[in-house]
């Protein structure tokens, strides 16, 4: 297998997907002569021309609009967001013409369409460009929500994205561009909706989605080495569809749950995984389920302040211990 | 793309697109129509008439809820702009979809039992009168939230270009709607990108209780196309053969060129904003009946076409009279079809589950049921 | 005491403060000439002039972002959305220069601005007129969101929100417009934050707000009648801050827990209630905490379907008869 | 409103305000400026530029994180508009705000500081280079969202007109940023309510690594003013007499009128959009060191300054010399400030939980802590 970047890995699955089917092109901000404000684009206007990589004005509810009025018609746009965090100036055009399209036409209507884009803190571009919308857009039926965190989930995924009928929305992170990983030469998708674990374990169930996932590994990996503590840890991938049974089968194992986001606490994606997991598996817990987040303020722009605001593996080691 | 280039970018005098009289009277559009297909277009106008008018008394009965915004008083412009159109062409509207919908080929039934919720409505009672579709005919969907169609409709032309074909979307929005940034940014990108779209803004003088010059600076709306290197025009929309003559112009140059345009038409709602608008703070009683009495496009295109002799009061009638038994007979298939099951509720959300032959996701996707 | 409607009481509150302060002032569609799409501003353009109460184009973005703008420069304002679905299209205003501008000043600026206007489904008219964004906006920190029941509450909430140095978002209902409840003629003002035991009971907590409060005071008082069951329902009134402490002294005297809203379901303001519960009264839970909420899919128009679609009683009453 | 209304809204040819050279030259606010004052402008300018070239030399070293947009080769247009400002007037602007936070009086510590994220920045670190703010001085900020600040500009100007003052709000926007949907509305609401605000275009060449031509249709950008039935100019932004003459003839007709303009001046910026822009695909080396050398704002006063003999060559040494110094002792200042202490992330979200003793809520506001 080849070893490739995340980034690459995004790149790749969208230029096979635009080989495999003319329907499929991309739109966004500086996508296609700069080849992606992160490069997830690079040499795909080169390899598909301007027709299909599409350079748009600083507009995104008139581009998302009119990815979603094109998806109508049967073409399969990918609608680039520089970052999520601009998703909401097009917060309309999403929740009501990407999700509630096919229902106010009563299924007359599909809207082929992925919108994509990292969304991420940790990079010190502070409070208005650090946004982790996966539990607003998660919220809204209509919509499928993943949240890639390896180079191979994120190949897998995109071109099921892509493939999808349905708008799916792709929340990448800026951090893990870089980050390697295996990746298969041949063609292969990841169904949306089934998580992965990452790390087996017994003591501890933890759950992430995103660049958590990559830290909580860490953590898991110290709980090991420090305390010999098995935490098993669950990759949502897909926050919805949602995997609950890969997530009930854990916690009954274990008995014990710790949940792990970068999204503000309150709402966020792990309220209602636990939820869930209280509904659903009760008598199997030991012990209340836990939640690392993101501290509970505007992201803050100071470098060595951000690094404590984001979930960190001491904080994770932390919360683990307090719920063992 | 195919379509060819006629010209570069309009020089300021060039901007606009006006026709005279004689113009419009000879436009293409309007030479060719026979006795018949004029009477074809009187009757349609007056079939969205009545069938509002049914509604209308359904709503009062407690038969349709929600909002339901009449068309009563602009049919001119939906039945003139779509009366032009060719196969290839596409439509998409606001809320204030009925008039679009009926003229584009939808039927009486489905567009009425949609109003009452019913399960053979054209969007299976899910949308309401806000949100009528068919795209099979070319309606790309009324839509409730106002602007937010515009970058659709340019999404649409986008697609039409992006297919090789040489059709053209219209897309509707009220003379509020120009005040949506939705519009703004769609404008520019479709004249950036040379979207066969055109714009159409019925400007019924009002966005709700809101007159124009209290809600837009600038006039007329569609000159605001300048900016933006386009073409605009600005025209009655009460006299059938002027809507026609423009937008048949319209489309020859957006068809030709690839560029969007905005033609703006002038018409009037003779009543409230939606079914729950009193009414009477923001206009007088006077006001509408003069409008009514003067300008009335369905009177207005009945003395034409008697002045013509090609509608005798005969023939007058006997529309009139079909179009009410046909709207009446609408009420009653919808009264009669039956409500959605509640299951329908979980249905057409996701084209993966309606399709489980073709699923490919896993795991949940509704976090509750309807037996919770 | 007086008798007013719902309605009557925020146009009290409003006037009153406007009575009370200069600074304070009104803008938003239809709200002057027109009265307001719901009435709810009746009078007021007649009593404060075209001033002080301002009719809008239909921008939202815009005249949010001035409602903001103002704010920063010390003025008051209240800027209604005719209902909240059409927030979405200002979402950005909201999020990043309501909620986030204290912050990236480092407090050298605060923004006493309240959003308010009708946020519920139930009037049949559809998907994109039905959102009920509570949960997306008290997920920002930066922000307090509200949501009255009561005519009482409403005018006491709305003046506290209109008087607070933080922008406040109100979320009203239009069903609940015409409900009349008693209000006192003395100026009063119910602090941000502080839950009402609507109903006092022991067998289990029913955890509720804004119309949700009222579906589930009739579900309690037939889960009496029919089966001699005593709910405990708490009105939360206020999202963000959020009165934990009543929620949970109940819960440890009822050790059963039903949360009802008419929010869609997944990351609701009521899943973020469940962990709270869990985490801070695991020991004393008795059975999972169970849940209603809009059912799971864009609001449908038809008639009869959107009751169904929405908590009733029915469904309330057999969700707490599965928790006892 | 006090304002007096001089005219009623223009005619077709008055939208348009243009200076001719002797106009600029003669201006009010060009004439009166002593030798002092035109050095003061000079050092000021002179004083942007080699604090960002600090701020790029420390960015490089790691000292600074994530984005830092340098206002190189624009320091005209923040001084030149800004310098004519009376003391009611308010001013906005958009991320790259390093040139208006200094030409309204920040200081080049509490502004390096914030780059570094240390505690004692404009913003105590928690806004960076994007989020420069100073109320006090009349800066109401830098902002992130492209666009988004425009209606805040139309905000500060409602609220200056409410208030009863004269002021002025200038409000700063990129030629990108004129087609953000946000931008579109505030011109609307702040000619329909006659807000005093300047839109000021710093028309850059470029968003990011797009050029005006491939992102906005229609040209000159500040035209699109016609639409709202608004005035508007461009003019060289690069020439300070220039910006000057434009800004004040436009804040007399604003201050006069409460009516808003737009005002575009061409600009350039030297480096990449931002630190981490590699500038490689979408302009040439060559077209930077062409515009360097040929229109400098910095070079371009400078010489004027050296004919009229206001500036000597070692007057000019010296001013670069204590701009350099001044510069580098920042740097050492935000170098040796303390970052923020954790506890500050929890610092400055609610003004109620900053001021304890006015606290009228209750319950939990924040729902986890540093210490979880
Ligand atoms: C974004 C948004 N804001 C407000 C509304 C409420 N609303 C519905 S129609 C309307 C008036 C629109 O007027 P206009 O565009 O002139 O169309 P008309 O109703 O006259 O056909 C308003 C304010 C909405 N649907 N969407
Ligand atoms: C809504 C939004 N979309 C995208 C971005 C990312 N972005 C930041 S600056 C910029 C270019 C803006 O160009 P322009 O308005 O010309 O200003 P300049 O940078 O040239 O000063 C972009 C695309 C953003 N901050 N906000
Ligand atoms: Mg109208
Ligand atoms: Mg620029």
């Amino acid at each position: 297998m080849a070893v490739i970047t995340y980034r690459e890995a995004l790149n790749q699955a969208m230029s096979e997907e635009m080989d495999r089917d003319e329907r499929v092109f991309i739109m966004g901000e500086e996508v296609a002569q700069y080849h992606g404000a992160y490069k997830v684009t690079q040499g795909m206007l080169e390899r598909f021309g301007p027709k299909r990589v599409i350079d748009t004005p600083i507009s995104e509810t008139g581009f998302s609009g009119i990815g979603i009025g094109a998806a109508m018609m049967g073409l399969r746009p990918i609608v680039e967001f520089m970052t999520w965090s601009f998703s909401y100036v097009a917060f309309d055009q999403i929740i009501n013409n990407a999700a509630n399209m096919r229902y106010m036409s009563g299924g007359l209507i599909n809207v082929p369409i992925v919108f994509r884009g990292a969304a991420n803190g940790g990079v010190n571009v502070g409070a208005t460009h650090s946004h982790t919308p996966e539990n607003f857009y998660a919220n809204a039926p209509g919509l499928k929500v993943i949240c890639p965190a390896t180079a191979y989930d994120a190949k897998g995924l995109m071109k099921a994205a892509i493939r999808d009928n349905d708008p799916v929305c792709v929340l990448e992170n800026t951090i893990l561009y870089n980050d390697k990983g295996e990746v298969p030469e041949e063609d292969y998708t990841i169904p949306l909706g089934k998580a992965d674990i990452k790390r087996p374990g017994k003591d501890i169930t933890i759950v992430a989605h995103g660049r958590a996932v990559i830290t909580a590994l860490q953590a898991a990996e110290e709980l090991k080495a420090e305390h010999g503590i098995e935490a098993e840890l669950i990759d949502l991938r897909s926050i919805r569809p949602l995997d609950e049974e890969t997530i009930l089968e854990s916690v009954k194992k274990t008995n014990r749950v710790l949940l792990v986001e970068e999204n503000k606490p309150f709402c966020g994606v792990d309220a209602q995984i636990a939820f869930i997991i209280q509904d659903k598996a009760f008598d199997h817990l030991d012990a209340p389920i836990g939640r690392v987040s993101a501290i509970d303020a505007p992201q803050i722009y100071s470098m060595p302040l951000e690094k404590i605001q984001l979930p960190n593996t001491d904080r994770i080691k932390r919360a683990a211990l307090k719920i063992l | 793309m195919t379509r060819k280039k006629t010209d570069s970018s309009p020089e300021t005098s060039e901007y606009q697109l006006c026709l005279t009289e004689k113009q419009v009277v000879e436009a293409k559009v309007n030479k060719k129509l026979t006795s018949e297909e004029k009477i074809d277009l009187y009757r349609l106008m007056m079939r969205i008439r009545r069938f509002e008018e049914r509604a209308v008394q359904s709503y009062q009965r407690g038969k349709i809820g929600g909002f339901c915004h009449t068309y009563i008083g602009q049919e001119s412009v939906a039945v003139g702009t779509l009366s032009v159109l060719k196969k290839e062409d596409q439509a998409i509207s606001a809320y204030r979809d009925h008039g679009q919908g009926l003229a584009l080929g939808m039927n009486m039934n489905e567009c009425m039992a949609e109003l009452y919720g019913k399960w053979t409505g054209c969007s299976k009672g899910k949308g309401g009168s806000m949100h009528y579709f068919a795209p099979e005919k070319r309606f790309w969907g009324g839509h409730g939230i106002v602007g937010a169609q515009t970058p659709l409709g340019a999404g649409i032309a986008f697609a039409l270009k992006y297919q090789g074909t040489q059709g053209v979307c219209l897309c509707y929005l009220g003379d509020g709607a120009v005040n949506q940034g939705a519009y703004h940014e769609a404008l520019n990108l479709a004249a950036l990108w040379e979207l066969p779209v055109i714009f159409i803004i019925e400007n019924n003088q009002y966005s709700m209780g809101t007159s124009q010059e209290r809600s837009s600076a600038g006039n007329p709306l569609a000159k605001r196309a300048e900016g933006y290197g386009m073409r605009w025009a600005k025209a009655p929309g009460n006299d059938l053969a002027t809507v026609r003559a423009y937008t048949g112009a319209a489309l020859d140059y957006v068809r030709e060129t690839s560029r969007p345009m905005i033609l703006e038409f002038d018409t009037y709602r003779y009543r409230g904003h939606s079914m729950s608008d009193p009414d009477q703070t923001y206009r007088s009683k006077e006001e509408i009946a003069e409008y009514k009495k003067s300008s009335d496009p369905i009177d207005h295109y009945a003395s034409i076409l008697e002045k013509e002799k090609v509608l005798t009061a005969e023939l007058k009638d006997t529309i009139d009279k079909e179009a009410k038994a046909e709207a009446s007979d609408a009420a009653d298939y919808a009264e009669e079809s039956p409500f959605p099951p509640p299951e329908d509720i979980m249905k057409d959300i996701y084209w993966e589950t309606d399709n489980p032959d073709h699923k490919t996701s896993e795991g949940t996707l509704f976090f509750n049921s309807l037996n919770d």
